[in-house]
């Protein structure tokens, strides 16, 4: 009998639940001598950095002592420790700014999670089938060290691929600089709902590769094109402060926020103005803005400077993009667009932000460029109430050749393309850490079958996803909770933010922090890395790193990181750096936006958007986000797909029906979400869901929206324009149970219309 | 003069992200029922943001709303209950002794705003989940009712606190969960009694109004949002 | 007079004395039906809560559901034969019993509902006023609190008022029998002899019963009415349920009633007393009880409907038009229609038609149950927690199980005991003698100064 | 010898039979009647009607009153916990708790009273006879003097066919 069963038992017989405990197996345990003395039931609170995405909100753990089961050298015993028991965001922290998301809110459940990989795994069954066999981390490295020596040995050090989640961090320049020592290509870094188009835009605007920061606390009026600046992109929680301030923070000014995109976000449902423009077409509307203001004189062409000169027909005054021109493009009417470009330049001050699908059309970079123009013809560029780019603090801290993010990096499409059309693999060694592509690229760029194709993989990951499913040895890494962790955050603040925070608890489990792995793999190579790292722990790294930042008050400035979980401060601005690519770069001008799958065969925009709940799907495995009520769906453990209401009647489709979504690269099969929020000719899906394989809680829940996206790339750049796949759907059947709502009804009143 | 805990709520602040949904499971125990329950209607979410479209494509809106229990003054879930398992606190804190609830839902029935949930099972947390626990908030076994407590336990610890330093409690000191994590601000939790209180302030401000206009003395304010220009 | 009673005698005792194979048929079925429902219920206990149909927001279905039927059964026998008794109707002789002892079950079954709906039904004690260690007592400003005490007099009252007068028949049977049955009969006769004296404190002791009875009666199911209308919830909140719901437990009772006579009528043979007269009468009843029902709720729905205040209107239409209309409609029929159709004319009041008229309201009241417990829970003020509600197996099985108990009980109690008064029929057949000489010859006071 | 007594079909038998014990100077409560129905109609069924009863009841009713207020109030002050914003002592509510128990106390008052006064449960007296369940009535003396027997046995025998039984 369970200990359930055997509780409920006990509740029926009357007997209290004291005896209950005698059922647990703790008390045959043994118990060890605490590590560290404690204080029971006396919380403390401890610096730390959220993990969830790169925002690098500071967050402070609640610790206190506790019995948990751990294993001590072989032997499995309990143990009285200090436990984190919850996170919230840290008040003097200047990004989170004591709030916290929901994502941060559940990153302690990836401490605790009951399927975490608790101790070295070596693949035993076949390739992706998930059998493995505990060893020592001494077998681990050894077997790590055996294939990194015959790399060496037969000098194809350039067969070690490391692919990782994009960073700017030291952890990130510790795999960057072993990898160059080594002699291997820098690391390959993977993101799906990535901003390498705005960076590339800011680049060439500003001069500054960065994510932009908006002052909305002291803005009053802002416009957003496509940005889930208060939900999912950015810096969520930064923004959300900033948002709340804009609101209600200034006496007697109420900001006021109008958004622009083709499905509502959670963002957009907080707007005075939604306004849905044709997917792609949201820099034709940006530009259509400038038109108005410069034609009315409000603002001089030449106010935009520099990034309006990146605009073919700038300097006339954009002749081509009239109100009623933008509205055949845009489908915004002209009114609408004349009377948001008047509020936009007298409100002032007024910024306006792109992120999102906006960026992910095949014209992404031309949006980003006009959004970018439209800002400096408003004066908004680096003023209070507008936007600014955050010091940073890599560059006081990196010498510029070191810095991660500075390395061109070969794509991860790219990657597997490559070793897909060679006969033998010319990777024979990858490492993984973080990143999961087999999950979160489209299936047309076939990353699953190229990995197995790869003799070796090893990963750091603490679960088993698609990708580290394929790995042959696994080195679990600490949780964050446990290990030295940083964050350097690229935007959300005034000043420049490193987050960096030491342990909040012992490891609960036998795994090792990835970057001491790393050093001591480095140590223990046949040919010694050259030069070899200075350092024996990854602690030490920070604190060469970090302990050159300015002294604070406080003296020395390592303890004083140490003890607010990281360092904010004023930073010597500097000069915009001059762009790779050269000064010049030839003026854009709108084209349409191209699409995968030919409007006659799939007529419905697809736009696969990040979830408030999981992100890419990162983060599927936590329960609490799986039963988070969606803010707009109030959807828990599902996933679905969003249609507007003529459509479905169009189609005979009602709430819940199972759908097939057909790409021209496959169809994933989800529930009906008949929703006002989104356009005729756009079907809207989050990502997240639809795991194969990553714990009890994600395998096998829901659909993957990625998997059919076209592998359409955004025109001058790289990265992958996921929003501009187009579908068709076919009903399959009525309702399976597979959506699951919190929510009874969607509206208020649901019974207005009935007449009496 | 005896306190009156409550909460301001800024709808024009609140941005629907679902921190203070979390943040209230994290901090009081909460168990998520798992795919199966959630579907047969037994999720528990004692804090949760309401959602509510108004309009159509393109001229559609969608109002937020977080609704968690408002510990009416005079609320129609305390007198029902025949074991005073829900009873009014002396700072106006409307208590669930779990010890003394039956399991008649008499409460969560008489409730308008339906913010109380029940136990249809004993709560399960796979190992080592459990090392979460908050130590101060007791574990809920089946068959009893529960819900928002305005993080009684913050307040008890605030108090015995400031009592160790011999000091007034001054606003601010105490923070229920969810407010503490919003990221805008929008939940302003304080003792209604205190005239200079921030969450006095706002719920005396133009746009504040009761979530339901029963009667009910409800301590939850709801500033409404300021409509456009 | 004395003419009659051996016949009497020997039709009402027949059923104690003779036993077909039919009858232990009976009582293993519905034995066995009974079995089925208390497993179900363990099994609830065993496994939580959940394993019923009950979710958010709707916390009270069909347990709630059946408690408030059964109370409303309740009210055919004591209330009905209370009246009858005052107003001496002579043709309630036969009747009364019978419907009493359908009070004391169906009280019996509806009490036990509270305690099976419970979360944690081991601490169902904690709903009784007893001195606990805690010194803390069930709260009396609690509806349900008030049901217990409702419940414990009715339920003392009606038990007694059915106990007092079967004394005298328990005397018969002793006297008739022999064997255990002497024995038994002996016992529980309590030494009757049927002096002048007994029979007068006898019957002054029901005529103060059945004036004491009819009071608690009406004020059992104005409580059970009240653990809705004290709740501000839409469709619950209401004014009018109590005389609503007393209204509709006589309607139910008296539907109740008919069918078992009929059935007792078939089954013991009892033409000769349970006469269609009987059920001409009660099926007068049984329409102007359905007239009845049908104004308090067309009162009710007008009122919502007039005021269109919306929280309410959410119910209204879900019942008018949404989900629940085909219940609703239903309802309707069977406690309106149908009865309007088989009891005006005296024509199709027959026997037959009675029966069909009961059934159809014994069905559509436990609707209008079901319809006042579920859609108002489902649709409350905010439509964002606005849920839905579909039974599940264990509370099917308990829901049927329990009909299957009280049919057993009735049962059983008509094997064991004259389902008919017979001293009471006998005073009935009292043959109405000129006063004889005697009479003045010796006068009371004169006889005894 | 116990008592002696006589069985009649006919109403009016027995109450000649009565009226003659009287003349023989019996005593009434010596005179034992016993019959399977209440009969009205008769002198000898005529006796005290129990008027008084009521008062008991309503005795009874008084009690339970107090009962039922005294148990209201002490268990709403025992452990006095406000709810719902209403006073601690709630008289609204408790009305209905003293009501139900005045009328459970009238009840009980009432059942009492006749038990106590009809002498129920007694074991079974002298003077009975099973054919009284076949609607006989039985006339009979208690315990009579051994002389006065033959004068008696005369008074009960009405007319021929009574047979007259002695216990």
């Amino acid at each position: 009998m369970d200990r359930r069963s055997f509780v409920k038992l006990t509740a029926i017989t009357g007997a209290g639940a004291a005896l209950a405990s005698c059922g647990s197996p703790e008390n045959q345990l043994i118990r060890f001598v605490p590590d560290d003395d404690l204080v029971p039931g006396v919380a403390t609170w401890k610096p730390s950095v959220c993990p969830s995405c790169a925002a690098g909100c500071g967050v402070q753990v609640r610790v206190m002592e506790t019995d948990a089961e751990v294993v001590r050298n072989g032997q499995r015993g309990v143990i009285k420790m200090r436990v984190a028991k919850k996170l919230e965001g840290r008040p003097e922290h200047p990004i989170s700014q004591g709030g916290l998301c929901p994502r941060g809110q559940a990153a302690i459940q990836i401490t605790y999670h009951p399927d975490r990989i608790q101790h070295p795994l070596k693949r035993v069954g076949k390739r992706g089938e998930g059998r493995f066999e505990e060893i020592t981390w001494d077998e681990a490295i050894a077997e790590l060290l055996v294939r990194l020596d015959a790399l060496d040995a037969a000098s194809a050090q350039d067969a070690l691929v490391f692919l990782t989640r994009p960073g700017r961090g030291v952890r990130h320049r510790l795999v960057a600089q072993f990898l160059e020592r080594f002699g291997a290509p820098p690391q390959v870094p993977f993101e799906l709902f990535s901003d390498d188009v705005l960076r590339r835009a800011n680049a060439l605007s500003f001069g500054r590769e960065q994510l932009p920061t908006f002052d909305l606390a002291r803005a009053r009026y802002a416009i957003s094109f496509g940005a889930d600046f208060l939900g999912t992109w950015n810096s969520p929680v930064a923004n959300s402060a900033a948002y709340g301030r804009m609101r209600h923070g200034q006496p007697g000014i109420r900001g006021r926020f109008v958004q622009v995109e083709a499905r509502m976000s959670q963002t957009g449902a907080n707007a005075d103005e939604w306004v849905p423009a044709r997917p792609g077409t949201e820099g034709a509307l940006a530009l259509g803005l400038a038109h108005v203001i410069v034609a009315a004189g409000l603002r001089r062409p030449e106010d935009a400077g520099r990034p309006g000169s990146l605009i073919a027909g700038w300097a006339a005054g954009l002749p081509a993009y009239t109100p009623e021109h933008v509205e055949q493009v845009t489908g915004v009417p002209a009114r609408l667009i004349e009377r948001l470009a008047r509020e936009f330049a007298e409100l002032g001050p007024a910024v306006a932000m792109i992120g999102g699908a906006p960026l992910a059309h095949s014209n992404g970079l031309f949006n980003a460029l006009a959004v970018n123009a439209l800002n400096s013809l408003a004066g908004s560029v680096e003023k209070p109430g507008g936007m600014f780019f955050m010091p940073q603090i890599g560059d006081a801290i990196f010498r510029d050749a070191e810095r991660p993010d500075r390395q061109a990096p070969r794509s991860i499409d790219r990657l597997a393309a490559d070793v897909l059309a060679a006969g033998e693999s010319p990777v024979e060694v990858l490492l993984l850490d973080q990143a999961n592509p087999v999950f979160a690229s489209p299936r047309a760029w076939k990353v699953g079958e190229a990995f197995d194709k790869i003799p070796f993989i090893a990963s750091f990951g603490s679960f088993l996803d698609e990708t580290s499913i394929l790995s042959d040895l696994i080195l679990p890494d600490h949780s964050f909770l446990e290990s030295w962790v940083e964050g350097l955050p690229e935007s959300g603040a005034a000043a420049a933010v490193a987050s960096v925070a030491p342990p909040a608890m012992r490891p609960l489990h036998q795994t090792r922090a990835m970057p001491d792995v790393l050093l001591e793999v480095g140590r223990r190579l046949r040919r010694p890395l050259s030069p070899p790292f200075p350092w024996q722990t990854f602690e030490e790294a920070l604190q060469e790193s970090y302990g050159t930042l300015p002294e604070g008050e406080d003296g020395d400035v390592w303890s004083a990181i140490q003890m607010r979980g990281g360092w904010w401060g004023g930073l010597p601005r500097r000069e915009a750096e001059v762009m790779r690519e050269g000064r010049s770069h030839p003026p854009v001008d709108f084209v349409e936006p191209q699409f995968d799958g030919d409007a006659g065969v799939f007529p419905f925009h697809f736009l696969t958007y990040s979830s408030q709940a999981f992100l890419d799907g990162s983060l599927a495995h936590l329960p609490w986000l799986q039963e988070l009520p969606d803010p707009l769906s109030s959807a828990m453990w599902s996933s679905w797909v969003e249609i507007n209401p003529k459509t479905a009647q169009a189609l005979g489709i009602a709430q819940g029906d199972v759908l097939d979504i057909c790409s021209r690269h496959g169809s994933v099969r989800a529930a009906a979400l008949v929703s006002p929020g989104l356009a005729p000719d756009v079907v809207a899906m989050p990502a997240g869901q639809g795991h194969r394989t990553f714990t009890r809680f994600a395998s096998g829940r829901g659909a993957n929206p990625i998997e059919i996206l076209g592998p359409m790339a955004v025109a001058g750049t790289d990265a992958l324009a996921w929003a501009a796949t187009r579908v068709r759907l076919a009903r399959v059947s009525g309702p399976d149970g597979g959506l699951i709502l919190f929510a009874g009804e969607m509206r208020e009143h649901p019974h207005e219309d009935h007449g009496r | 003069m005896a306190r009156k805990w409550g909460i301001a709520v800024d709808l024009d602040r609140c941005t629907g992200c679902g921190a203070c949904v979390t943040a209230c499971h994290a901090e009081n125990n909460i168990p998520t029922v798992g795919a199966a329950e959630a579907a047969r209607g037994r999720a528990m979410h004692w804090i949760r943001i309401e959602r509510y479209w108004e309009g159509e494509f393109p001229d559609v809106r969608v109002k937020f709303r977080p609704v968690m229990c408002a510990h009416c003054d005079a609320a129609p879930c305390e007198p029902v209950c025949p074991t005073y398992a829900s009873h009014h606190t002396a700072d106006g804190l409307n208590a669930q002794v779990y010890n003394r609830c039956i399991g008649t839902r008499y409460c969560a029935n008489a409730c308008p705003t339906n913010v109380r949930f029940f136990n249809f099972f004993n709560p399960a947390w796979d190992k080592p989940f459990h090392l979460q626990f908050n130590p101060d908030v007791s574990v809920r076994s089946v068959g009893i009712m529960e819900k928002c407590t305005f993080c009684v336990q913050r307040i008890k610890a605030a108090d015995s606190a400031a009592k160790a330093d011999g000091r007034e409690l001054k606003d601010g000191d105490v923070q229920p969960a969810c407010a503490q994590s919003c990221p805008a601000k929008a939940l302003v939790f304080g003792d209604l009694q205190d005239p200079e209180s921030e969450v006095s302030r706002l719920s005396k401000s133009p746009r504040g109004r009761p979530l339901l206009d029963l009667g009910l003395l409800p301590k939850v304010t709801y500033l409404s949002r300021q409509t456009d220009v | 007079m004395t003419a009659a009673a051996p016949r009497i005698n020997q039709d009402l005792l027949r059923p104690l004395l003779e036993t077909s194979w039919r009858f232990y048929a009976l009582v293993l079925c519905l034995g066995a039906l009974v079995a089925v429902g208390v497993g179900a219920w363990f099994y609830q206990v065993y496994y939580g809560f959940g394993v019923t149909g009950i979710r958010w927001p709707i916390y009270w279905a069909f347990y709630i559901t059946n408690f408030v039927f059964w109370i409303g059964i309740s009210h055919a026998g004591t209330l009905i034969s209370a009246i009858l008794r005052l107003v001496n109707a002579g043709w309630r002789r036969p009747v009364t019993r019978c419907a009493e002892a359908i009070t004391v079950f169906a009280l019996m079954i509806g009490a036990l509902f509270p305690m099976i709906h419970l979360g944690r039904p081991w601490l169902f004690f904690w709903l009784i006023p007893y001195p606990s260690e805690r010194q803390i007592w069930p709260n009396p400003r609690s509806p349900l609190v008030w049901d217990f005490f409702a419940i414990a007099t009715y339920l003392t009252g009606s038990l007694l008022f059915l106990l007092l007068p079967m004394i005298p028949d328990f005397a018969l049977v002793r006297d008739k029998t022999t064997g255990w049955r002497k024995k038994t009969y002996g016992m529980l006769a309590l030494g009757w002899q049927g002096t002048p004296k007994q029979w007068h404190r006898l019957e002054s002791a029901m005529q103060i019963m059945a004036i004491a009875i009819i009071p608690v009666a009406v004020s059992v199911h104005t409580i059970v009415s009240f653990d809705f209308s004290m709740a501000p919830v839409p469709g619950w909140h209401s004014t009018i349920f109590g005389p609503y719901f007393v209204a509709g437990a006589i309607f139910s009772g008296i539907a109740a009633l008919i069918i078992a006579m009929a059935a007792l009528r078939r089954f013991l043979h009892l033409e000769e007393y349970l006469h269609p007269v009987h059920f001409q009468n009660l099926g007068k009843l049984l329409l102007l009880m359905s007239l009845l029902w049908a104004y308090f709720v067309f009162n009710d729905r007008l009122m919502i409907w007039y005021g269109n205040e919306p929280a309410e209107m959410a119910v209204f239409w879900v019942t008018q038009r949404g989900s629940f209309a085909p219940l609703h409609w239903a309802m309707i029929v069977c406690n309106f229609v149908i009865p309007l159709l088989f009891l005006t004319h005296k024509r199709v009041r027959t026997i037959t038609g009675c029966v069909i008229a009961s059934v159809a309201v014994c069905i559509g009241m436990w609707l209008e149950r079901f319809l006042i417990v579920v859609p108002a829970l489902g649709h409350k003020y905010l439509p964002y927690s606005w849920g839905s509600y579909s039974p599940q197996p264990v509370e099917i099985l308990v829901t049927i199980s329990t009909v299957a108990a009280m049919i057993l009980l009735y049962v059983l109690f008509a094997k064991f005991v004259p389902i008919i008064s017979i001293w009471e029929l006998k005073v009935g057949e009292q043959s109405r003698l000129p006063t004889p000489e005697a009479m003045r010859e010796h006068p009371l006071w004169q006889a005894n100064p | 010898m116990k008592g002696l007594y006589a069985l009649y079909s006919d109403p009016s038998e027995a109450q000649r039979a009565v009226n003659h014990l009287r003349s023989n100077g019996v005593a009434q409560r010596d005179i034992a009647i016993a019959s399977s129905e209440p009969i009205e109609e008769f002198e000898f069924g005529q006796r005290d009607k129990a008027t008084w009863l009521y008062y008991i009841a309503s005795g009874g009713g008084v009690l339970g009153l107090c009962a039922g207020t005294w148990l209201a109030l002490m268990t709403q002050t025992a452990w006095p916990l406000p709810t719902g914003g209403m006073p601690v002592v709630a008289w609204w509510p408790n009305l209905i708790i003293m009501f139900e128990l005045t009328m459970l106390g009238g009840i009980l008052a009432t059942v009492f009273a006749l038990f106590i006064t009809a002498r129920l449960p007694s074991r079974g007296a002298a003077l009975y006879d099973p054919e009284v369940a076949d609607g006989k009535i039985l006339v009979g003396v208690k315990n009579p003097k051994g002389d006065a027997i033959p004068a008696l046995t005369q008074a009960l025998r009405v007319d021929v066919h009574t047979q007259v039984k002695l216990l």
